[in-house]
């Protein structure tokens, strides 16, 4: 399936890209499958494991871990910190 | 007529809003407010606040609606500022109107504590050396916790 | 420039005392405020506040000398109106700047839950068929006692 | 001892006058005293002796039992109700 992907604020900055589109393949069905897949890739991305870090999925934000589904908009973000 | 939800790059006018707020419910004998604004830090030249357009707006207004359900609010209202803006300046407008004050009180602390963990807002700090995201703070963490906690309370 | 204590027989203007406080010093984050105005009441025509000249002056500069100690407030404010009034209009403006949240949202409720048992103050309802006084409610007594209780502890 | 009395709102509808002047007997030295003292005179001051009723001693908010001296001026206060 496919995914498109955001990091937001602090993760912009840190993982480089703003946004991506990646083919999965099929044995990723859960937001957390998918961050061990893109730290496979880049070591960096193992920051987006640890609890605080928040998940958007088709402008909902939802807990983790979260199922995927193809088409899924994912943004990952650092904790918010407004007001 | 004052929108109730708002995140804006425009400066907000605290005073205005607080004004819209009062007087204009008769059952209203209670209007509570708190004002956010930009505090000089060392090194500080600005603040930007980014944000994350719409899903910030249904945030807000997600819990806006817990406060007036939980509160029986007759007005609430959440303003949020994001871009650049300077020391003294307002970030966040969020008030409340209720019969009673212990209503309008604890709606305002929980709007501002919730927001700051559960509206899509992240700040920077530009110094005249470069910029730095702000980190979460744990007190923060906790205060939004601790009405988390109330509210798994009362529904259980 | 504001005067922090004010007793007066002329309307209250919630918005303007709020603005005067916001902006105006770069350490502080946070400003919060609590407007008490009169409430729809069966019968009520007019709401009357009488008070004690000069004893309630004291009085309130304690309370407010009280907050700004023990919550390291940059700023405070207590406006009181008294004489007759009509529904919607503003019987009491609080407000508090600190440069964290929880300092001025405390400050205010204090401000506001001790001036309701501790300044002398007295309300009476004017009806179109005469006028009583208004009792004194058992949860405005525990909201000031909960407060005393607060100081009692960090003072031991 | 003499002593200034002013019964304030809701007591002052109750109790009449507005201001009084007393000369008081030598074993009057504090307010319950007092109070007891303008009771015999007068059995509608016993609800003085309510303990939510305030005293307002020479402008201080003073707290019951509170000695009197010469010329006290003290007001009696029903329980505050501003805000």
């Amino acid at each position: 399936m496919q995914v498109h992907i955001r990091y937001l604020a602090a993760l912009r900055d840190r993982l480089g890209a703003g946004e991506t589109t990646l083919d999965l393949p099929g044995e990723i069905t859960d937001s957390e499958a998918l961050i061990a897949h893109l730290t496979s890739a880049d070591v960096a991305a193992a920051a987006l494991a640890a609890p605080e870090i928040r998940l958007i999925r088709n402008d909902r934000i939802v807990t983790r871990p979260s199922p995927l589904d193809d088409g899924d908009r994912l943004a990952f973000c650092p904790p918010f910190t407004g007001g | 007529m004052t929108t109730d939800i708002l995140v804006t790059p425009d400066p907000l006018d605290a005073a205005a809003l607080i004004a819209a707020l009062t007087g204009t419910h008769p059952d209203d004998g209670a209007m509570a407010s708190f004002v956010g604004q930009v505090r000089a830090e060392p090194g500080l030249e600005a603040l930007e606040l980014e944000h994350y357009p719409g899903v910030t707006e249904t945030a807000l207004t997600e819990l806006r609606e817990q406060a007036i359900s939980r509160w029986s609010l007759s007005q609430a209202l959440i303003h949020h500022r994001v871009g650049r803006m300077a020391i003294g300046e307002t970030i966040v407008v969020v008030a409340a109107s209720a019969p009673h004050r212990r209503a309008a009180l604890e709606a305002v602390s929980f709007l501002i504590d919730r927001l700051k963990t559960e509206a899509p807002f992240w700040k920077r700090v530009h110094t005249k050396d470069g910029s730095h995201w702000v980190a979460a703070r744990d007190s923060d963490t906790s205060a939004s916790q601790y009405w988390r906690d109330q509210i798994a309370q009362e529904d259980a």
